[in-house]
């Protein structure tokens, strides 16, 4: 299994090529595509995503690992089973209506990728229904709302309403986040989580998920 | 007066550090040849699809008070409100780096470029930013040459959606600048289009005038209190 | 001296009659509400994508007489090689539209909009050429304001690859000019990169000096006698 | 058949959108695609070729034209047999190696499928052995060919000197054109037809295909 620390290693270190090349390596010594994304790939983005919270290494080294993971998983997707890439759970995000900025919510999606969860990433300016619609087709755990106007907040609990009407809150929580949305603000409009930034996001999933 | 002007996008690249700040990665610290390289090909990017051009009009007190009250909804006190009565010179302002640079970044991340893009996101940012650090130069050159500002004079920018300043500020400032001419138009919730668009009133006026604390209501929910900063900057800078 | 300057896109959007003009349109035809519409589109997104920027530079008429030289395969005689000694000022020049507006015209030829595309393009190459006159009136105004011109001097550009100056031309003249700095790039065929790029030479004198007949070798295989056209505005423009 | 001639009327004035809805009505009445094609929107074309080669109208027009064509054809298209939208011939066209304009060889394009003729275009910088490579893999009958450089004319003829070589040259025919072509030239170097625009270039091509 030693191959398996050196994918994670060279992914710490953001070695793109270096992870396409070993993943394949491990490959065609016949590990389990499965083993080699759990104890390679993501084992090597938890040390990334916990250094990160840590303050010992910052965004861009985050970026060039989630960089490396992506030409790993890259090797490895044919040979995943349909569920494989996803078994940690499901997260629709989206930037609210009336809301254009999408850099802070791009970024949880990179790092929920990272986390191993299965992101549906729905853009900007995405509307209650648009949010509800796709998390119920796709039969998603969570909902991440980011807006970063205090004007577009209210629009985060247009959604929290409308998964209650339609009796879906039980099945598919809610989690905000983005500059002017504070822990207050959050519990206030009754979502069931608050991600200050990329990196507690992902906590905060594992948290509604688990 | 009014004035467009074109800008050259190589006079607004930023540092490595900047961008790297802009990332929350604190001065001076080592970042490596790849980080190095990510930075180097975001800059490349910014130089290629930037086109930075500002707008900026003088207006009078009495005007710019009006603008400043907006749709009544700013916080009291503020800073603004208290400096721009004391100011030589009020100068509406607004700034873009183009719409092509918005699309590359988008494009950027749907194509899955995910490092790079949020790399060149911020470095636009930054580039933003150094469009406002451009036309305040060009303002304080301008009243310098009129003789209306002298060597203590300094300029400062406050912009709608900071420091009290409602974002709804925007509508009476778009109206009152016209910063359609240079690409930059008002969403109905007050965003700019292209995003890498700046706005607001630089303030010319003696170092003492542009000076305060910030212990204003809104203050505690500021994630940055660049002020500070921007504060200690006016008393370091030569004229 | 050298400069480098940004230009605004607003003051390089041709008018309607010459983005015709240049697709063969004779002036005056009535094109009707569907082409006004056709071009109207083009120019918005000339105006969106177009970032034009130039750089210009002095050199002496020992200096140009070199890089006019260049790899010694120019025609022989050429109104340039005539011209340049009786110069007022030589002031090489590069100017460009930028890169995303020639990717802009290439992916609407790629999805299959070729009528804006076409449009689109030539709509480009005439902004070029107005980038090109907005150079004329810097080096002119400069040249007025230094007291190296005056009320009599007129301003006329010559290329590499027209006139009798050899397209390799452009070796010599990058390499003195280096309008690598606004993005413009030679291939090895001595193409501009981006496309919607000008370079060459702005021939300051008296209007006497810029007077040639089209007779020259070449002169037959020249499609347009453009010189012509230039000529005669020369002498009717005012100062 | 008064609404064919009702398309080809309404193509001449580059009204795509009426093209299209009534492209659709004559389908709707039964009326075959090919007759429609060639009846209605080729016909309607081939007048406005010819208003074009008689400078009566202007390459504006021509292109509003070629617009509603395309509007026409994509109704057509799942409709049509595999050769009918090219049951006149098959052309390749690109700027040749080293010459980065092509927007005459773009103009070439458009007139050529408005009458009727398949068109591949391969772009610009092409090199001989991709012209072709091309021509011998789709069986096309002439290669066009265009330079705006008189230091790339001689890449149009390596193309002919490829052509010959591999003994295409007598299924193959040629044509050449661009601002610095001149018809002594194109003979000189064994071109088969030279364009000296784009209305003409058409007219070449139909004596080569004929």
């Amino acid at each position: 299994m030693e191959i398996l620390g050196q994918i994670a290693a060279l992914l710490e270190r953001g070695e793109d090529q270096e992870v396409r090349s070993l993943t394949q390596s491990a490959m065609d010594q016949s590990l389990p595509a499965l083993k080699i994304l759990e104890e390679g790939l993501l084992a090597g983005m938890q040390v990334v995503g916990d250094r990160f919270r840590a303050h010992d290494i910052f965004l861009p080294e985050v970026l060039l690992a989630a960089r490396a993971m992506s030409a790993g998983v890259e090797v490895l997707k044919p040979h995943l089973g349909k569920t494989d890439l996803h078994s940690r759970g499901k997260v629709v995000i989206g930037t609210v209506q009336g809301d254009l900025h999408d850099i802070g919510k791009n970024l949880v999606g990179i790092m929920l990728s990272g986390a191993g969860f299965e992101v549906i990433d729905l853009g900007k300016n995405v509307s209650a229904e648009e949010f509800v619609d796709t998390a119920r087709e796709s039969g998603a755990d969570v909902i991440g709302m980011s807006a970063l106007l205090t004007t577009t907040m209210p629009a985060m609990k247009q959604v929290i309403s409308l998964l209650r009407e339609r009796g879906l809150d039980s099945s598919v929580r809610t989690m905000v986040g983005g500059a002017p949305v504070t822990r207050e603000y959050a519990s206030e409009m009754g979502a069931d989580g608050y991600g200050f930034d990329a990196a507690n996001a992902v906590e905060c999933v594992r948290e509604l998920v688990g | 007066m009014r004035r467009v002007v074109g800008i050259l996008p190589a006079s607004i690249v930023p540092s490595e550090e900047a961008v790297l700040g802009a990332m929350g990665v604190p001065p001076g610290s080592e970042q490596g040849e790849r980080v190095d390289g990510l930075v180097a090909d975001a800059l490349d990017e910014l130089r290629r699809a930037a086109c930075p051009r500002g707008v900026v009009t003088n207006v009078t007190t009495d005007e710019f008070a009006r603008i400043y009250e907006g749709e009544s909804d700013n916080d009291t006190p503020s800073p603004l409100a208290e400096i721009f009565p004391r100011a030589e010179e009020l100068v509406l302002f607004a700034a873009t780096l183009g719409a092509p640079l918005s699309e590359r970044i988008a494009a950027l991340f749907a194509d899955g470029s995910l490092a790079l893009a949020t790399m060149l996101d911020a470095a636009a940012s930054e580039a933003a930013e150094l469009a406002g650090v451009h036309l305040d130069g060009l303002v304080l050159e301008g009243a310098r040459l009129g003789g209306q500002a002298n060597q203590f004079t300094r300029a400062l920018r406050y912009s709608p959606g900071y420091c009290g300043w409602n974002l709804t500020g925007q509508r009476a400032l778009f109206a009152a600048l016209g910063p359609e001419e240079i690409g930059v138009h008002l969403t109905d919730n007050c965003l700019m289009e292209p995003l890498k668009s700046i706005s607001g009133v630089i303030v010319l006026g003696p170092r003492e005038i542009h000076e305060f604390t910030d212990d204003y209501s809104f203050c505690s929910a500021c994630p940055t209190h660049d002020c500070r900063r921007r504060i200690k900057e006016l008393t370091q800078t030569r004229p």
